[in-house]
């Protein structure tokens, strides 16, 4: 059982990462670094750290794309009711 | 060309790292001071949740570099972006009510929790760190709904500087009492209990506190718009 | 049949580590440089946690108070280590993403090639501009 | 009161966190904190040294009284007492006194200032491997500060991609800690340098190349220092000077601690001199080719770092010796160099005739760059002669080709700073700005200590010994850390 979420887990990070360095749009590749660091929380839950799981809840999943997305905003790259187009567009201006 | 040196690179280090973490002994640790750590931590510090006598005891200097290091990125931070400019009223980007009332709302419950978690670091999971980050966005919340306010920087500094000269100020008490620097001291009180783990339970809120100050201001400033920051598109 | 669990899990760190480097080796975006970072970072991190990982071990926090004779453990060091990590890795983002701010404010651009090529530009005009403004304000204040 | 010595570092750090408060009450207390500070601990370590008794090898301070190897330990040694007393004595000496930033900048770059300070006293005393990383760290994120001060938008280009390039090495060097942990289940240098036999080739030795290339970046090693001339270059020449002269030789000494303690192969030895020859070479030929002096000393500065990697990879006390003589040689004369170029034109065609405007400042050029190169009665020509006799002992072939390397360095070193020293006393002078009286004091005391060093070579040299000595030690280091357990902790 173990295993199998272990299995799980570790193939969700990887994917993870790999979108993150992989999709065009900024924003979604930031999503995707959260999605590394959710399933890293539960990795770490399963190792018997709970500690370290929380801090990477809180500082990794939630403080740090708070910060990210804060960041794009002020690179004007996200904006809430911009299509995905356009951000497309913005990001391969850079 | 680069980039074939690049994956060249790429891939040798994957072999590298896959060969070598093949080599090392996983799930049957050496453990030489974790061993000691377990079966002294209790008695020395008196703290249930061993890491966090690890945090705050036995490597309780690295937790105050730690300090330092989010003190410094905050100031050099500050020092980027450069003069805070009290945030443009922009009335265009009202977030209107419902949000508006669900922060309100929130914001004593990530209070209460932030607390609680920094709180209890010496029995449960959690502790300043967390807590702190919590705290930080319990008061940064109100600033991403209300476009218009901001948080006072006056305040927030103060609030910074005293808890982080607190933590060391408690740490230079032991040296001063004949002990060692950062040597917890108080009574150590019943392991398990809230009141317990002597100064623990204290170096954990002036962690939690500064932290929370840091991180606030942080946001705060990564937030703000400044007059003639010419990328935003409205 | 899925591998054992330790080899899953030293293949998830590698593999994150891998792909951080990897991204930040051969991206050219400024804030994807950022991201990189953070996911290298996460594998370090899980290989840290993995160096004080025991199966048959508990988590390193106390409680049952009535006896003396704890259970055995997972060691909490590395468990600090990576805490202290953490913390450093996100304050490090931060104070990087200010920077990217004021990057693209001045220059426009968050490719590093062409900021790299505009950055040596604008160093050797620094180099020759306050010897020879100096010169100029001097001769201007000795003729005046 | 030997655990003073802990406030090296507490010290520093609450001035740091308490400034910011300070600064908003009265802006000269503020000001006049941090030399206060420094000034304080100048005296601490100096009285330190000065009244550690002549048959006393070192001692440790144990933080939080948790005994090693489980607590962290601060290992005082002559070494680290020496750097522990010169990281004030040079940030004094390099104190931004005047300054064009606003009352929310100014607090901000004095307490950076302070945690670069504490960091730095940090790396010279700890004794525990993930303590020196957090420190390191701390050194790390405190330059990126100080380097982005300057109003220039170039800086920021700059400080991101040296940001960039540290924080890799930091992953690779936590991956090194975390690799060093598998195998051995303590952090502790005492305590690993008895376990070395664990960690041998291919697991120590890829982890030890992990750690060089983790800490190399501050250490200006060869494949990881392409940051350096962008960063001299964009940041202001006192922070420059405080990068070159100070945290470089801090980032070594990690190096050289772990390489002592841990990784006594001759295969990492072999390493350090084949990178530190690389380093070399590419230094001073970039040196040679610079138009500019801010880019010269920048390379040049490359260029001695690889000299003092060379001399460290030279096994035994010779090596040893030399390695820190070249390091404190650099230290006090780098910074001066950096200190006159703040106020000469940056063009080498703009010091046509700098001597005319200010004659006390070419001559103190003239004998900086002479000890540079090496000549003799000066301290630089012992310090790269005993380096050149230790190659010449260890007698292997890639020694003798470091030699011969090292030999044809000298004389391109020697031609592009007689090229300077010749444009300064030029007959076609053109105007030139005089320096300020602070900093000529400065660059005045530095040539002075360095003088100073000529005369009494003999007993520096045999202070020196004391120190090599002390610090190739690893039996004294083992037996004071961790005391009369040694027996059983294995």
């Amino acid at each position: 059982m173990e295993q199998f979420f272990v299995f799980l887990l570790v193939i969700m990070m990887l994917l993870g990462g790999l979108a993150a360095m992989l999709l065009k749009d900024l924003l979604a590749a930031t999503a995707a670094t959260s999605v590394v660091s959710l399933s890293l929380t539960a990795i770490f839950v399963l190792m018997r750290a709970p500690d370290v799981a929380m801090t990477e809840a809180v500082v990794g999943a939630g403080l740090s794309a708070l910060i990210l997305a804060l960041g794009l905003r002020r690179l004007g790259i996200w904006q809430l009711d911009m299509p995905v187009k356009s951000r497309q567009k913005k990001a391969g201006d850079q | 060309m680069q980039q074939f040196f690049s994956m060249l690179f790429l891939i040798g280090l994957l072999f590298l790292l896959s060969i070598l973490t093949g080599l090392l002994p996983f799930a049957t640790p050496p453990m030489l001071i974790g061993q000691a750590i377990q079966q002294q931590a209790v008695d020395a510090t008196g703290a249930a949740n061993l890491v966090t006598s690890v945090v705050l005891g036995y490597r309780g200097i690295d937790t105050l570099g730690e300090l330092s290091i989010l003190f410094a990125a905050s100031a050099a931070g500050g020092l980027v972006l450069g003069k805070t400019v009290r945030a443009k009223k922009a009335a265009s980007e009202n977030t209107g009510f419902i949000l508006q009332a669900g922060t309100d709302l929130l914001f004593p419950l990530l209070l209460v929790a932030g607390l609680y978690i920094v709180l209890h670091g010496h029995l449960t999971p959690g502790g300043g760190f967390q807590g702190g980050v919590l705290l930080a966005t319990a008061f940064f919340l109100p600033v991403l709904v209300r476009p218009g306010t901001s948080v006072s920087h006056k305040l927030l500094i103060v609030i910074e500087g005293l808890a982080g000269a607190s933590f060391i100020a408690i740490g230079l008490l032991a040296l001063y009492q004949g002990g060692e620097f950062l040597q917890p001291f108080l009574d150590k009180g019943l392991t398990g209990q809230l009141l317990s783990a002597g100064t623990l339970p204290l170096l954990y809120l002036a962690v939690g506190l500064k932290v929370g100050a840091e991180l606030a201001g942080l946001l705060a400033n990564l937030s703000t718009e400044q007059d003639g920051e010419n990328d935003h598109v409205a | 049949m899925l591998p054992e669990v330790p080899a899953m899990l030293l293949a998830g760190a590698v593999g994150l580590v891998v792909i951080g480097l990897g991204g930040l080796v051969l991206s050219r975006n400024l804030y994807r440089l950022l991201l990189a970072l953070a996911i290298a970072e996460a594998g370090a991190n899980l290989l840290l946690i993995l160096a004080g990982f025991d199966s048959y071990a508990v988590a390193p926090i106390v409680t049952d108070f009535s006896t003396s004779a704890l259970p055995a453990m997972v060691d909490p060091v590395p468990q600090a280590m990576v805490l202290t990590a953490i913390v450093i890795g996100v304050g490090v983002q931060a104070l990087a993403l200010a920077m990217i701010i004021r990057i693209k404010q001045a220059y426009g651009t968050l490719d590093m090639a062409e900021l790299k090529s505009k950055m040596e530009a604008d160093l050797d005009k620094s180099l020759v501009m306050p010897g020879a403004a100096l010169i100029k304000a001097e001769r201007e204040s000795d003729n005046g | 009161m030997d655990n003073l010595l802990v406030l090296t570092v507490a010290l520093p750090l609450l001035m740091a966190f308490l400034l910011p408060i300070v600064y908003r009450f009265s802006h000269f207390i503020a000001g006049l904190l941090g030399p206060i500070v420094l000034l304080f601990l100048i005296w601490l370590t100096f009285c330190a040294a000065y009244n550690l008794p002549a048959e006393t090898t070192s001692f440790s301070i144990v933080i939080g009284g948790f005994l090693p190897p489980q607590g962290i330990v601060f290992y005082v040694d002559r070494m680290a007492l020496l750097f522990a007393f010169a990281v004030p004595l040079v940030t004094l000496l390099m104190w931004p006194w005047k300054s064009n930033l606003d009352s929310e900048a100014r607090p901000r770059q004095l307490s950076l200032l302070m945690v670069l300070v504490a960091a730095s006293s940090g790396l010279a005393l700890s004794g525990d491997l993930f303590n020196l990383y957090v420190f390191y760290e701390l050194v790390a994120v405190a330059s990126y500060g100080l380097v982005i001060n300057s109003q220039m938008s170039a800086s920021y280009v700059a400080a991101y991609r040296y940001l960039l390039l540290s924080a890799a090495g930091s992953v690779l060097a936590l991956l090194g800690i975390a690799i060093i942990y598998f195998q051995t289940g303590t952090l502790n240098l005492a305590h690993l340098s008895l376990m070395a036999e664990k960690l041998d080739a291919p697991l120590g030795l890829s982890a030890f190349v992990m750690l060089l290339m983790g800490f190399g970046v501050k250490a200006e090693l060869f494949p990881v220092n392409s940051w350096v001339p962008e960063v001299y270059l964009a940041s202001s020449r006192r922070v420059a000077g405080l990068l070159a002269g100070l945290v470089s030789k801090l980032a070594v000494l990690i190096v050289l601690k772990t390489l002592l303690t841990m990784f006594n192969h001759t295969l990492a030895y072999d390493l350090l001199l084949i990178l530190g020859v690389i380093g070399l070479v590419i230094g001073e030929l970039s040196a040679l080719k610079a138009t500019d002096l801010p880019r010269m000393l920048s390379w040049s500065s490359i260029g001695q770092l690889g000299l003092v990697f060379i001399a460290f990879s030279v096994p035994g006390k010779t090596g040893m010796m030399a390695g820190i003589a070249i390091m404190l040689h650099h230290m006090l004369v780098k910074p001066a160099l950096f200190l006159m170029a703040e106020r000469w034109g940056q063009q080498l065609v703009d010091l046509k005739g700098a001597a005319k405007s200010s004659p006390l400042m070419a001559a103190l050029f003239v004998v900086f760059a002479l000890s540079l190169m090496g000549v003799p009665p000066l301290p630089g020509f012992w310090a790269k002669f005993l380096m050149l006799t230790g190659l010449a002992e260890v007698g292997s072939s890639l020694s003798m080709m470091a030699l011969l390397v090292v030999l044809l360095m000298m004389v391109i070193e020697a031609n592009y700073l007689f090229r300077v020293a010749s444009l300064l006393y030029d007959r076609q002078a053109r105007q030139q700005s005089s320096h300020g009286f602070i900093n000529a004091l400065t660059v005045s005391s530095m040539a002075a200590v360095l003088l100073a060093a000529t005369v009494f070579i003999k007993p520096v040299s045999e202070a020196l010994d004391v120190i090599a000595t002390q610090a190739s030690d690893q039996q004294a280091m083992i037996k004071i850390t961790l005391g009369s357990k040694t027996g059983d902790q294995k």
